[in-house]
């Protein structure tokens, strides 16, 4: 493991099933996540992206095959072993915790990055109120490169869905990934939002940070994304750059409809 | 205006209430009836009764309460074994006479000594008694080879271990030991279970609506073979009405006090027992239960104490250990330094259902 | 003395076990019809229970009603106190979780349980049975008629309320309102009124299981927290809001506690029983019959 | 068909909205545009009944409907598909269908529901397939088409829509928007919110710009989309 | 929310360190101190319960169970084995760790109700050993003769003395679990609360942290079991039944799920109730008691804690 290089793919997924009950959500999908880049995995409603992402994480064991992070294998680990290990995720509907603050979100983010042992935190040992006070300052930073650095004190349930899918982004990153799965970020956003987040995840990869992308703005997808990789039903239909993905007709026909994703209406 | 001020602790609510209330209902009475012939030694009695809801912490703070701050000079009460027991090291720590009106042997005799705790006395006849007089009767009718089943209350667990330490003496048997819960709806697994051991007799060891169920079961299960006997917890005409015709022929002791109408003219204490049953149901408008006859006991001796002493906490107690004779509704007592209960199994008769009411057994 | 083979007294066992179980399934049912509508559990279910048995005590045995006509005066009046639990402890409620619901049902069967002591005192009350005392013996074997009552009005309940919850609008209807009240009222559902129903309908099953079990086993104020524990039970046991579960846990119950009363130590029957319960929700987290899938939903 | 005067609303002392005004005619399309926490889902909210704390007055139809709640509002024929796919989550795909239904749900309507219910189908397949599924366990997508085909069956009048297009396909969100012309041309009046500030806005006749809980901008569908003040703050630079 | 404010805590120190020499002059109330020892008892139970279901949002029905473990080991040890109280005290907690450990692993998997029920069930079982296994607990009839505590020889026998006792305890543990609260660990309970999903995924282990809150609060409880029996010197079954797990309940909800103060006034408002004020409504008392329970819930949702701040809302408005 200590020949990991820069050129192996961070993440590898070997013929995954995933059936629940009678429907098979996911059938022999193989994957590779490069390191440092931005992959997108797109596909209609209901194609397995959520689930996929599930079993990334751990959510639930995969029926079949075999997932590899930095060449170990993880498909039995329970999700805070995964997070430990370096993967990080949003949810599709936003998963703050509603009752505590944006600040508090993003320090909740960083518990397995510090110490917490029981008794120590119930004498309140002055080690561990030293590191909460480093621990505040961190968090606030991080809120600052998620442009959130004034709403630190607003309770999370309160923030408008744009702000909230911002927040989930900036606690995700607080775990100190290698990789990020974003599922969604910009639904629910306006254009200008949609800009907004785009820009983010373009710094967050500026940060060495891998990010596994799903999403159905196909604007976003294509400006960001170093490569694609398209379900339908279960099964994976295509795979490429952003050009090669737009003009692939099995992509259109399950997917993007004649305007490409980009005209409506 | 001095007045004379009497504590008493009873379980009016809660799962022991079937005690507590007549208790109170009975001490209440007799206060009254004293109060209005003048008082004790011209001084008005004034009964504070307080509710400790079957519940041990509650007993144990309303206890102290009498004693530390309503000044009580003596307590009657609790009703439960359980909570009796609860409340003796206060009573003993505060040297205040204690007259309880539960039925176990334990709360009258101190494990370490041997001997009663000197400040704690108690009306009800133990169910050491109790046990005695249906093993008496047992060998009377030629009955060596029983079953047990009991509630898995106090009342009946204490039954339970005196059947069971006290059958080797008069060399029974016992075949089969059954419990059920006091809420239960139904005993017939127990039941079959016991059939299957066929025994001569089982001995049913509880209080409330389950000894009624456990009845009615043993009468469905076509068990009528095998003679049935109650505990001296089954001692109101309430519980033969609600077995409806299935306690026909059972036994159970009792004392004089269920039975006042059916003791010979003779007996001493038909007057008393009479005299008690005809007040209740002139007050209260109800059935007499024995329960409250505790009460009566421990009340009136409580009463002979304070007109032969006064207020004064040790020549109280002093007075009752030496009481003889004390004519009462369950017995006629007889305390001594060894006996701070003052029964013998005398005190019981033994009695069966004959067409819906009591008989004496022969 | 008569000799009473080993296999007669299974069946015997077996027999009881059932017809226990039967009286916890009626409880539990109760449970799933407010479940269901509110995701609440409602304590005072009990209490609807003890007021079947002693409110008929009073009209049939006090009044003296004839049994037809009793019957559905009985329910009626613990109906209409289902109705007023809903009204005066749960709809007031101003922040509803389920936790403060759930602590009002408490309450309000404090308040039923101590209503009742008053009207009706601590004593127990008798009612006669349906049909006649004179048990049954099949075999040696023998079933108190009352049961078949029990049984009868369980297979009805239980039959009448699925088909109401899976194939009525109505039902269904109710079962919207705990899944998502504001999406029921996005489709019309006046969810006030669902629950309103509810408590209407489960009060008035526990009048049914009440005054069909005094004949049995006496009633008396005090009986409502015991049958509603053990009803709880068969209810997660059997997998909440499931009536079949509700049958299913209630007669496993009663298999349970019989057997080990009649075959192990009878002391420790409601231990086993328990035990039993335990095990079956480490390995099936939802109950038998319940749904895991659907459970993840759930609020509370 | 709906007229709003002066309408506040909100979820505690501050109102999230204020004093609005705003028209929908009879048969047309009318989109409501604006930023994020704007209060776009408040006013849907308070307009169909789900969020009680309001004042001002609402007319449907001619009728004063402000008081009334949900319940009572999608009977006289207004529809909400509301924000956060409003499902029943451990129902049946079929039954949240069904209980679309739950006013007129009777015997002599069973024809009517029969073909309703087909259309929605018809409208999206993956909703046939999926019928016996715990919608709960639906994919994003799946129910959001699941809230439309739900709120479909009400018989709506007028439907007011919460960002339809929130997670749904490129290919199905054309498809949505083609729906909302077809059920428009069916005579359906509908109030739209969208993010998807461009398609709402080529839809529709008449369009609202909210900001802050006020309306700060309103006029044709078609002015809108070239104001250069929308284009940047909505349109994307 | 949060954060504890020092004038009031303080106040209530001071309040709590004068009320016996208050108590002492009004004759009415001279038996108060009494009753405070148990409620102190009860605060210590609580503390720990809201911990778990105010903040880590796992309800228990069985915590009775926990407070007659402690209490049982201490009676049965001192009286049958002559231990010393404080060990046996030590040793009561031990055990409740060890069975809180053992039933809470499988349980804290059980949701919502599924948990309420199988605490529940827990809670009985527990409650039937005590009753059966009368060789070592005295059966139904309870334990007699269970010793007092000494410090130094000095015995603590009066009501005055163990107040002291019991309220330094308790108020050693609310600064301590205050400071949990405002701990990273805190931080993760409030999370897990909110949302497991998002928990598991930013890596907190939540099997782990409920486990542990499950044991810390059981170790409480015991200790509050210890305490009792030492006080009381007896003990019977009754006194650890489930009416006593959903009185736990009760005190929580009327002193408000999501605060340690709530905790500590429940307890000592519902100690005082049941064992005190009631009482003068004679048969009236339960009907009463459901009347208080049900209109704090039905006006304070937040319990009496709340009440303040939301006096002070009224009031700016
Ligand atoms: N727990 C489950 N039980 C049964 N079916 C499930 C479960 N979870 C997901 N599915 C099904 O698996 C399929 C894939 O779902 P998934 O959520 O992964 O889709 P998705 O690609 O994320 O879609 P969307 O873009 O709409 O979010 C869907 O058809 C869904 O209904
Ligand atoms: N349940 C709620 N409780 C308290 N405040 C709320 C609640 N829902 C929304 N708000 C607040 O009300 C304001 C308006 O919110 P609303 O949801 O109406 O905005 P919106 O325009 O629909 O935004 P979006 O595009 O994110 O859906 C926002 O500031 C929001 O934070
Ligand atoms: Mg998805
Ligand atoms: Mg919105």
């Amino acid at each position: 493991m200590a020949a990991e290089s820069v050129n192996d793919p961070i993440l590898e997924i070997e013929e995954l099933v995933m059936a629940f009950g009678g429907l098979t959500a996911l059938m022999n999908i193989n994957l590779r996540v490069p390191r440092g880049k931005i992959k997108a995995v797109i596909g209609p409603n209901g194609a397995g992206k959520t689930t996929l992402f599930n079993i990334i994480t751990g959510v639930f064991p995969p029926t079949e095959g075999l997932i590899r992070f930095n060449g170990q294998a993880i498909s039995d680990r329970k999700p805070h072993q995964i997070a430990e290990l370096g993967i990080s995720r949003t949810f599709q509907t936003v998963e703050l915790f509603n009752s505590m603050t944006a600040l508090e979100n993003v320090m909740t983010g960083r518990h397995l990055r510090i110490r917490s042992p029981f008794f120590g935190c119930g004498l309140a040992l002055p080690s561990l109120r030293r590191q909460e006070k480093s621990l505040k300052q961190e968090a606030m930073a991080l809120l600052d490169f998620i442009g959130l650095a004034a709403k630190s004190e607003i309770m999370a349930g309160a923030l408008p869905l744009g702000e909230r899918k911002i927040l989930e982004i900036g606690r995700a990153l607080a775990t100190e990934p290698q990789l990020v799965c974003l599922d969604e970020p910009a639904a629910g956003l306006n254009e200008t939002e949609t800009e907004t987040a785009a820009h983010l995840i373009q710094a967050i990869r500026q940060n060495g940070i891998t990010v596994l992308l799903v999403e159905h703005d196909m604007k976003m997808i294509m400006d960001i994304s170093d490569e694609i990789t398209v379900l339908n039903y279960g099964e994976k239909i295509a795979e490429g750059t952003p050009k090669e993905i737009q003009r692939n007709p099995l992509v259109i026909e399950a997917y993007l409809g004649q305007g490409g994703g980009f005209e409506i209406g | 205006l001095a007045e004379y001020t009497v504590g008493a602790i009873f379980s009016v609510t809660g799962g022991a209430s079937f005690l507590g209330d007549p208790e109170k209902k009975t001490a209440e009475m007799v206060v009254e009836k004293i109060n209005k012939a003048g008082g004790i030694n011209g001084q008005q009695v004034k009964l504070i009764v307080y509710d400790d809801e079957s519940d041990a912490t509650k007993c144990n703070l309303l206890a102290k309460k009498l004693i530390t701050q309503d000044k009580a000079v003596a307590v009657i009460g609790p009703s439960v074994s359980g909570l009796s027991l609860a409340v003796v090291p206060v009573f003993e720590k505060e040297q205040t006479p204690l007259i309880s009106c539960a039925a176990s042997y334990k709360i009258v005799h101190d494990e370490k000594t041997g001997k009663p705790y000197p400040w704690i006395f108690k009306t009800p006849q133990s169910d050491s008694l109790a046990v005695e007089a249906i093993y008496t009767q047992m060998q009377k009718m030629g009955i060596s080879k029983i079953a047990i089943i009991s509630v898995t209350e106090a009342f009946g667990a204490s039954g339970r271990e005196e059947l069971l330490r006290l059958a080797p003496t008069y060399k029974i048997e016992i075949v089969a030991d059954e419990k059920y819960g006091p809420k239960d709806t139904d005993m017939m697994a127990q039941l079959t279970k016991i059939k299957g051991f066929a025994p001569q007799a089982i001995i049913n060891w509880s209080v409330g609506p389950s000894q009624v169920t456990v009845v009615r079961n043993w009468r469905d299960l076509g068990m009528e073979k095998i003679t049935f006997f109650q505990s001296h917890g089954f001692g109101s005409r309430k519980n033969i009405e609600l077995a409806a015709g299935a306690a026909e022929g059972v036994f159970c002791p009792l004392g004089a006090c269920n039975i006042a109408e059916l003791l010979p003219a003779d007996h001493p204490q038909k007057q008393v027992t009479m005299e008690y049953m005809n007040d209740y149901k002139a007050k209260y408008n109800e059935p007499l239960s024995s329960f409250g006859g505790h009460a009566w006991d421990a009340m009136n001796l409580l009463a002979d104490a304070l007109k032969a002493v006064g207020p004064d906490k040790a020549k109280i107690r002093a007075y009752l250990e030496t009481k003889k004779g004390f004519v009462g509704q369950h017995g006629v007592f007889n305390f001594s330094a060894d006996d701070h209960n003052g029964l013998t199994k005398e005190a019981f008769q033994m009695v069966v259902v004959k067409g819906k009411d009591w008989a004496l057994a022969n | 003395m008569e000799t009473f083979p080993f296999l007669n007294q299974l069946l015997q066992f077996l027999v009881t076990g059932l017809t226990v179980g039967a009286i916890y399934a009626m409880v539990a049912i109760g449970f799933n019809i407010i479940y269901n509508v509110t995701e609440i559990i409602n304590l005072a279910q009990g209490e609807f229970v003890m007021l079947g048995g002693l409110v008929m005590v009073s009209v049939h045995t006090s009044l003296g009603l004839p049994l037809l006509l009793a019957f559905p005066v009985t329910v009626l009046v613990v109906t209409l106190v289902g109705v007023l639990l809903d009204r005066l402890a749960i709809r007031p409620i101003r922040k509803p979780s389920v936790m403060t619901l759930i602590i009002a049902t408490v309450a309000a069967s404090i308040i039923i349980k101590g209503l009742a002591m008053i009207i009706w005192g601590k004593s127990p009350y008798d009612l006669p049975a349906f049909s006649g005392r004179t048990p049954i013996d099949i075999g040696g074997v023998i079933i108190q008629p009352q049961y078949l009552w029990v049984i009868g009005f369980l297979v009805a309940v239980a039959v009448g309320l699925t088909l109401f919850f899976n194939r009525t609008i109505l039902g269904k209807a109710m079962g919207a309102c705990a899944d998502n009240p504001d999406a029921a009222r996005l489709v019309g559902i006046n969810v006030r009124h669902m629950v309103l129903l509810s408590f209407a309908l489960s009060a008035a099953i526990g009048a049914v299981a009440g005054l069909t079990l005094t004949p049995i086993a006496l009633m008396d104020y005090d009986r409502g927290a015991m049958l509603a524990i053990k009803g709880f039970g068969a209810a997660i046991l059997g997998g909440l809001g499931s009536f079949p579960g509700a049958i299913l846990g209630g007669l496993i119950l009663g298999l349970i506690e019989s057997l080990s009363a009649g075959m192990l130590a009878s002391g420790y029957k409601d231990a086993y029983a328990l035990i039993i319960l335990l095990a079956v929700l480490f390995i099936r987290p939802s109950g038998i019959l319940g749904n895991l899938e659907v459970t993840r939903f759930k609020r509370f | 068909m709906l007229e709003i005067e002066k309408l506040s609303a909100g979820y505690g002392p501050i109102p999230a909205i204020r004093e609005i005004s705003l028209t929908v005619p009879e048969g047309r399309v009318v989109s409501i545009i604006g930023a994020n926490g704007a209060g776009k889902s408040t006013l849907l909210k308070a307009v169909s009944g789900l969020n009680a704390n309001k004042s001002g007055c609402i007319l449907f139809q001619g009728r004063n409907i402000t008081g009334l709640g949900a319940d009572r509002i999608v009977g006289l024929g207004l529809s909400q598909v509301a924000e956060g796919r409003q499902i029943f989550a451990h129902m049946s795909v079929a039954d949240n269908i069904q209980l679309g239904a739950y006013l007129y749900y009777r015997r002599r309507h069973r024809a009517e529901i029969k073909e309703r219910s087909d259309q929605v189908y018809a409208m999206f397949p993956i909703l046939a397939k999926r019928a016996k599924q715990i919608a709960g366990t639906l994919s994003g997508g799946e129910q959001q088409m699941l809230a439309i085909g739900r709120a479909l069956m009400t018989r709506p009048k007028l439907l007011l829509l919460d960002e339809p297009s929130m997670g749904l396909a490129p290919i199905v969100v054309q498809e949505i928007f083609q729906t909302i012309e077809t059920l428009n041309g069916m005579g359906m009046t509908i109030l739209l919110v969208e993010q998807n500030a461009r398609a709402a806005l080529q839809i529709a006749d008449f369009a609202y710009v909210l900001e802050t809980g006020q309306v700060v901008l309103k006029g044709p569908a078609a002015q809108l989309l070239n104001d250069p003040k929308v284009k940047a703050a909505y349109l994307g630079g | 929310m949060l954060r504890i404010r020092k004038a009031p805590m303080l106040a209530g120190a001071l309040l709590i360190l004068v009320f016996p020499w208050i108590a002492s002059r009004v004759p009415a109330i001279s038996h108060y101190p009494d009753l405070m020892v148990f409620a102190g008892v009860y605060a210590l139970i609580t503390i720990g319960l809201s911990l778990l279901m105010g903040y880590a949002g796992q309800i228990s029905l069985g915590h009775a169970a926990f407070f007659g473990i402690g209490a049982y080991v201490s009676g049965v040890l001192t009286t049958q084995y002559g231990v010393n109280a404080w060990l046996a005290m030590l040793l009561g907690a031990l055990a409740a760790a060890v069975v809180a450990v053992a039933i809470g692993a499988p349980s804290l998997k059980l949701r919502g109700h599924y948990l309420a029920m199988a605490t529940l069930a827990f809670g009985i079982i527990i409650n039937i050993v005590f009753r059966e296994e009368a060789r070592w607990t005295g059966g139904p009839d309870g334990m007699v003769g269970i010793s007092g505590l000494t410090v130094f020889g000095y015995a603590l026998d009066s009501a005055g003395k163990y107040y002291y006792l019991v309220w330094g305890i308790v108020a050693a543990v609310f600064l301590f679990t205050v400071n949990l609260i405002q701990s990273p660990t805190g931080r993760a309970l409030r999370a897990i609360h909110a949302s497991e999903a998002a928990s598991a995924a930013m890596g907190i282990p939540i099997a782990r942290y409920k486990v542990i809150v499950f044991t810390f609060s059981a170790v409480l409880a015991a200790l509050a079991g210890s305490l009792y029996a030492h006080y009381m010197n007896f003990i019977n079954p009754a006194t650890f039944d489930l009416f006593f797990s959903i009185k736990l309940i009760i005190m929580i909800a009327l002193g408000g799920m999501h605060s340690i103060w709530g905790a500590i006034i429940g307890a000592i408002i519902v100690a005082f109730l049941s064992l005190e004020w009631l009482h003068y409504f004679e048969e009236f008392e339960i009907v009463v008691y459901g009347a208080v329970l049900l209109l704090v819930t039905i006006f304070l949702p937040e319990g009496l804690s709340g009440a303040p701040a939301k006096l002070m809302a009224r009031m700016r408005r």
